[in-house]
């Protein structure tokens, strides 16, 4: 600080010493000191944290930190094909001004008479992720997918009061590792096999697995390898044959043209919210959702809060509430299911405005447009000589697995040849998946044009050459 | 000449009452407002190429898998959903607008509109999580350097910026607790997390999510912590203490060493819940009180915005005997490059995708970097004499009280009590935050139970003037004469926002709660696809 | 089962009116707001070795040229200046917010927020004007690329993006036509500018600027600009016609040609004040007409928003005889590069600093690429349909009528006549717009004169629904209908905005009017510094 | 267009056939073309305008416009010293939070009561610049700088009846243009010659010039060449000796250090508020003011709007509205004092947060600052051999010129050489004032810091060797 005097800082209205010194006589102590006097001497730090020189102006912070930035390449820079959870999609300008608004922005916990907008817009968020779902229930977010599927299979285990899940072998391995510790005390997570040759659940070991001791059947559509898991009905016949409850993640952006897992008996549905408008940001852009059946037993399990409509005493007025608060922490601390806190609300907001701007015709034009391009890719890539793609026999939706073993190199070795190019491959699977060798996810969806694919393509083949 | 204006605007040289009102639209639910084929934005197109190659594409999918129709989303044009949202945005009353003082233990401070720039750059914004790392030194470097200063303000060793918000970050702190005895062959016998009654509710919540029963310890009569309470609970059960420390009551247990030596003794870890440390930053910090474990929330202390209740960011420290325990990945610098360290056997694993809210993170970053360390301190000691003032305030309000503790001071909120205001006039607590409302202010009972009857909790961190305390004041005091005066107009309240009082009955009746609008519209209606 | 809500909010199938209030803070004046000391933002300090070099800078200034003390501004903190004006914001009604066709004439179509955001890139903000040109040639060919859109829209040979807006452009066409009659030795001789009433007041207002005397043209019986009373004022005095068509009636002239030819004829040239050609973009074209200047309004019939009165953009055309004249410089590409031409003898000189609203032209080409050819084509098919649907509603209001060319269409907008409402009820024009405030519109009665008694104009451009028209319509019924049975309540209106009727008479009387704050302390209480 | 089907585009609700349909019917008519009518048919384009194909989503708009703004390198990426008009300042983010809120941005001219937040934020904007300027009426914005110079000029010349304005030397070359054309028919702009060693205007002719026909002495101050013109109290008390009108442009940004120009005698001020918190835009940030004291002579001559504050029928509410409307061409017509129109109201109300938050220290400090390095540059490079810096002997702010002649080498040589090196060097002179020689109108900020001088002096050392 060269400043002279004391620090008047912008952000600190009372740092004014003349001001401060009027607070101080008001309240009758001569001292800020004396309001901690609760805090024993020997905890106090004496002197100033050791922290970097502060940049006090705006011009001097902004240089600071764009500085560091501009050592990143971004996805909009290089040409990306990294999904993998994350997903590079076009986000409407109207969803950027609607969570930039202060009023949202800003806000937190109000009551739904000030916060009337943020109940409404969450109310409205949730009803269209129940068009999308073809479902009645759904929260408003909690913090990602990962946290979505795992309090999903939670629900499953108390609503059946059973230990053990039973989930997709090609489930990914950040999620699963989530779930695992979620569930630690909780329940058994078992991985059922998967078919070598489609990806599938294999629905023998599946049926040799399941039993009441199985609270949950898990699987995912798309699956994490990219692949449509079409056995869903199936799956889900045999969970309920067995009294368990069936678990489903899906990309909500397949959904305009891929079936809703409540058509083909899915319980619980869950999944990420990120692709519905939401900027990758490193991955700071995730919001999870669970949908269920307007069942009280399947309500009641619910940790999140669940905003329903209500009318108010003004005949056609809309008011808005917590539906069955005692469920929550908030009301019951351990004994409410699980924790409800600070989630993901902005960004369930923000997909309420994708969802309203894409409309039923856009949701299926971007789906049958990412799968469009999906199939182009897979058959461009296929031409190259000692590229497996797909390496699963099965419909795809956005993603699929390169298995470049007869190439000689590994994922490693061309990634980098590609970053080379401009070209962020495929995320390399080797260490996740061993047993698919070398192997790739790579992603395509409507930000790809044509161009970019025969690009991917081109360069693909020189670098396996 | 004209009359002065000014001379209705001030009574005795303070300003009257707001004369508010709320925005109000009226605004109908989404799907009232579409009509058939109007489109809000248009996706780019298979290209002819891509077409002639791929054919129809949605021949692939086995029929059972294929949506049989288009998904009924509501249809609008642009400029209808833009000024929708618009609209409900100006029926909430964000942090911009109002004296945010009313959700006391929230931390309703100003964030800057520089840090909120700064992380909308595409230089964010654009970043997939698993680009090689070559790519994004930038964001790494904030990260890391991030940890640094967190290191600095609370003494831990590590921090991981994983978690997703604060009850998040207590959640990863008892995994960790978890994680460590069963490292130590003592997972089964450790099953019980201490914490206290004005500890954040998710301490409690997030233990037993983990896995262990809770004890909760009550205040002694002065409000503070209970030490006797404490040893009489510990145990070879004891797994570890989770609390928050000041408590929602504001006062700070100056025990605190104590109480973690006692559960140290007794074999337990302790975390500390530090959400919210506007009060002390700067001023004592969690390792020097000898702690295992804490957590910040970036949206309260390091003044990231709310969101309406996210994206946060909770940053969870841990000592070095702890450190292994962290969610990988952590971000590391060789010297040369920064990179993501995933090779960590005894970590608990992943808490959420990737590594954390990273938009909030830099927010954090670029808001600590504009105060340094005198600023953080000023944040602090301010945030404190606001609080103070307040309450002298406050108390001066006839029917307020702010029970324990009493003529000492608190650090950055206060738990109050209208119980006498209620015993005289019958008007309650939550009337009185609904007519607050009418005054363009939030005001926030407090969490369950309600130990301290009729309470409300506010919280005037650092960013408020004088001024706007005085007239925080000056709404809550008019509402209690009122409640003396006209408790009907209380009692009906609120008469000047977007609604009125809502029926919240069938919010609890499962024939009729609605979460979504097709199930209203199937239970009111009979109507709708089930 | 609770009783469906929606059964309130509809009769017989249509939604009932908008319970509306418009958000009320009772902000005080912003001085008011200032405490000693506050700072709402720091500069940068001077650096020690800058300062040691230059020691006290100030001593350079003659001590008369030294500010004396402080200029007396309010001092705020940053959060209580942005919670000032987030508030004053939300007292404000943009066309995100409302059904903005009450403004007729001025095209309050949407302003897509893409646009927006393209231009707000830092590749736009920071560029200085005076860069080399090589550094620049992003914005430059987008400056190029639209000028092309612009000839083709229009049919003129080069265009001038500089004038700042409708207006300026106006006075650009009158400086370009005074230019060439003083080229051809005739500048004393010509000095008359026709334009007709129903024109925008500046057609007259600038050309009076530039130094012509105003001839106006009043309608024929049917409200179409009288040709022979053109017939009647042209001379060897007339330099040009400037004329808005279709006209703030929203009726296009069928004769244009024969205007056009009539003044050709005469000696004089013709400006087409095209500010909104949102109705004929497509459709027909100024130089089909044989005009020989005219000019756009970006922010109007391209969408780039209002800003509250700017910046907008006039962009001015010629024909090839004409181009001479247009402002210096030109955008020019030579094949290989974009750069500006300066060297253009003949020119008029410049309008304003460097080039035009750039962030306002490149929304404007950013509107246009979203739409195409079939797009804008669409853009004025609708708004005259919308148009046109208006008309027909409401004329079925009692009260209403639509003065000249009765049973004919209208193009973009229609001036109404509320003459039978007064005269049956002795509410006028402008307090109607008062009450409809009341439900959150826009209203504007019309430019002076009122040729057409008790006037208002509306304009539904492109982008508002069949159902905003009709919530529009419905809520000028409703205060039709309230004039007759409640007119009290419509002449003491608005009761539900942000203040209440005004009290217009001190801003007339220069012992009472106050521009600035210190103007009004200074004359209420004697105080302040003359 | 390759969609199928008509175009239904997100921008225009209606253009749903069935929509269309149903609106048609209900008005009574076929066709939309019944509409046209009125529109003779030799007149009507026949088939589409030739336009480019359009981007219809905004993935492909938004690559489209960034792909060609790619190519522009900005100030901030390269080390400008480039004034002249437009500056380079910091802009507070509020700033821009503010004049992007939609309701700001896409208003425009409703009532005061519909619009109060407008009508309030315009008259503190005036009311701060009214404290800055010491002056106690000031317009709602008009266009630019230059504009508020043309109408302070044809306002003294109404105002004295007078046919003639005597206008520093050193004014620039464009405003000078934009000045002579909008006086063409009303007044005469005469040049005042200045003192080539002081750059000051030169009384001696300035006495010699000004007569009974002078409606206006003009001048600037800072001048555009940098210097501080000392003498305004000296030329006020001329200009007044013989009824004329003194008219001083002012940069407000210098208004915390350098004295206000009625303090020396001005009485119309004006300027242009780009400097204060509004980006730069390619030379697309500009507004103009004009102040006055508040005599009626004066206000009514006024084209602008002037906002005034008035009592409600509420006591206590502030109310807003036109001062004497009947001035304007929207009241009068061309019996209106020029015009009025859409000119530059958003940067008002930005210009009026940038004062707020700017208060009286920052104005005091950013003044000071931007002095103390101007005066770093100037030393820096006087050190230079062959660079004659200020060519002016006089007090400088902000900007300054840099004669090179003594180097041999023409100022766009060394500025193509700059730039090589990362710097847009100041504005060439030569042709704008070729009796400068080879000179080079430099231009220092608070954005500058030490080392970015220091570089600029390296730099140009280099360059001149
Ligand atoms: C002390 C304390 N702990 C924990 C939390 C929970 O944080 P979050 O809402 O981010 O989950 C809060 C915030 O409400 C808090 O104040
Ligand atoms: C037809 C017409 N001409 C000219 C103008 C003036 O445009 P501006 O307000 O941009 O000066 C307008 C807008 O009011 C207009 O509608």
């Amino acid at each position: 600080m060269t400043r002279d005097g004391p620090m008047i800082h912008p952000y600190i209205p009372n740092s004014v010493p003349a001001i401060k010194e009027q607070m101080l006589q008001e309240i009758g102590v001569n001292d800020i000191e004396e309001f901690y006097e609760d805090i024993p001497t020997e905890l106090r730090l004496t002197g100033l944290m050791n922290l970097p020189p502060p940049f006090l102006s705006e011009i001097e912070l902004r240089r600071h930190v764009e500085g560091l930035l501009a050592r990143n390449r971004t996805a909009d820079e290089v040409l990306s094909f990294l999904g993998a959870g994350c997903y590079q999609h076009q986000v409407p300008a109207v969803c950027d001004e609607i969570n930039q608004r202060g009023e949202f922005l800003t806000a937190y916990a109000g009551e739904p008479y000030d916060d009337h907008g943020r109940f409404q817009a969450l109310f409205e968020y949730t009803s269209m992720m129940g068009e999308l779902l073809n479902m009645d229930v759904v929260n408003v977010p909690t913090y990602d997918g990962f946290q979505a599927a795992a309090t999903s299979l939670r629900m499953a285990s108390r609503l059946t009061g059973r230990p053990e899940a039973l989930v997709c072998g090609t489930i990914g391995r950040d999620k699963l590792s989530k779930i695992r510790d979620y569930c630690q005390r909780a329940m058994e997570i078992r991985l059922v096999p998967y078919d070598p040759k489609t990806g599938l659940m294999d629905l023998k070991s599946l049926r040799a697995m399941i039993s009441d001791r199985t609270a949950a059947v898990y699987f995912e559509n798309p699956s994490y390898l990219g692949f449509v898991e079409s056995q869903g009905d199936e799956i889900a016949a045999l969970a309920h044959e067995h009294g368990a409850v069936c678990v489903v993640s899906v990309d909500p952006i397949s959904l305009g043209v891929i079936a809703p897992p409540a058509d083909y008996g899915a319980d619980i549905v869950c999944g990420d919210i990120q692709p519905l408008g939401i900027h990758m940001q490193y991955g700071g852009g995730h919001g999870g959702f669970i949908a269920t059946r307007d069942e009280e037993r399947y309500v009641m399990e619910y940790p999140s809060r669940l905003f329903g409509i209500a009318p108010t005493r003004v005949p056609g007025e809309y008011g808005f509430g917590d539906v069955a608060y005692e469920r929550t922490s908030f009301a019951q601390r351990e004994k409410g299911k699980e924790w409800v806190g600070t989630a993901a609300a902005l960004w369930g907001i923000t997909a309420g405005v994708y969802l309203a701007l894409m409309g039923p015709q856009g949701m299926v034009e971007i789906g049958e447009g990412i799968m469009a391009r999906t199939y182009y890719a897979m058959a461009r890539l296929a031409e190259i000589q000692g590229v497996r793609v797909p390496l699963f026999h099965a419909p795809h939706f956005q993603e699929f697995v390169v298995n470049l073993d007869q190439t000689g190199k590994t994922v490693a070795e061309i990634n980098r040849a590609l970053l080379a190019r401009g070209i962020f491959g495929g995320k390399d699977l080797s260490r996740e998946f061993p047993e698919l060798g070398q192997s790739a996810l790579y992603c395509v969806s409507e930000v790809h044009q044509q161009r970019d694919l025969d690009r991917l393509a081109e360069a693909l083949e020189e670098v396996v050459r | 000449m004209s009359e002065d204006i000014l001379r209705h605007r001030y009574t005795d040289g303070r300003p009257n009452l707001r004369r508010f009102h709320q925005a109000r639209w009226d605004e109908p639910i989404i799907f009232e407002l579409s009509r058939e084929g109007q489109r809000g934005i248009l996706v780019p197109e298979v290209e002819p190429g891509i077409r002639e190659r791929v054919g129809d594409v949605l021949g692939v999918l086995p029929e059972k898998m294929r949506r049989k129709k288009p998904p009924a989303l509501p249809e609008l044009a642009q400029p209808q959903v833009l000024r929708h949202y618009v609209r409900l945005s100006q029926e909430n009353l964000g942090t911009d607008l109002n004296i945010d003082v009313g959700q006391g233990t929230c931390t309703m401070k100003y964030s800057p509109k520089i840090n909120d720039q700064l992380a909308r750059s595409p230089k964010v914004t654009e970043l997939h999580p698993l680009q090689p790392e070559e790519t994004v030194q930038g964001i790494l470097e904030v990260m890391y350097r991030f940890e640094q200063i967190l290191k600095e303000i609370s003494g831990m060793d590590r921090f991981s910026l994983q978690p997703g918000a604060g009850s998040a970050a207590i959640y990863t702190n008892a995994s960790i607790i978890r994680a460590y005895h069963r490292m130590r062959g003592e997972q089964d016998q450790r099953d019980e997390i201490i914490t206290t009654i004005f500890s954040h509710p998710s301490n409690a919540a997030c233990a037993r999510t983990a896995g262990f029963k809770i004890i909760t310890l009550y205040p002694d009569e002065d409000g503070y912590p209970d030490l006797e309470a404490l040893k009489a609970v510990v145990s070879e059960r004891t797994a570890g203490l989770m609390i928050t420390n000041p408590e929602d009551t504001g006062i700070y247990n100056p025990r605190i060493a104590e109480f973690v030596r006692v559960v140290h003794d007794a074999g337990g870890l302790c975390a500390y819940d530090q959400a919210n440390a506007n009060g002390i930053l700067g001023i004592t910090r969690a390792r020097d009180a000898g702690f295992d474990l804490c957590h910040f929330n970036l949206h309260k202390t390091f003044s990231t915005p709310h969101g309406c209740g996210g994206p946060g960011a909770g940053v969870v420290g841990a000592t070095e005997e702890l450190v292994r325990f962290l969610p990988v990945p952590l971000v590391e610098f060789d010297g040369q490059r920064y990179y993501l360290d995933y090779d960590r056997p005894d970590s608990i694993g992943k808490i959420r995708p990737f590594y954390g809210n990273v938009s909030v993170i830099l927010k954090a970053y670029a808001w600590v970097m504009s105060l340094g360390a005198e600023g953080l301190r000023q944040v602090a000691e301010i945030a404190v004499l606001n609080n103070n003032y307040l309450l002298h305030k406050m108390l001066e309000i006839p029917g307020v009280s702010a029970p324990y503790a009493r003529g000492k001071h608190r650090i950055e909120q206060v738990r109050y009590s209208w119980q006498g205001l209620t015993e005289e006039t019958g008007v309650h607590s939550e009337q009185i935050g609904l007519r607050a409302a009418d005054f363009g202010v939030h005001y926030w009972t407090s969490h369950h139970p309600w130990i301290v009857p009729e309470p409300c909790t506010l919280e005037p961190t650092e960013s408020y003037t004088k001024d706007e305390l005085d007239e925080y004041v000056a709404i809550l005091a008019h509402v209690a004469e009122e409640a003396r005066t006209d408790p009907e107009k209380v009692r009906t309240a609120p008469h000047n926002s977007t609604i009125h009082t809502i029926d919240h009955a069938p919010l609890d009746d499962p024939s009729r709660w609605a979460m979504t609008w097709r199930a209203y519209r199937r239970k009111v209606e009979g109507k709708g696809e089930a």
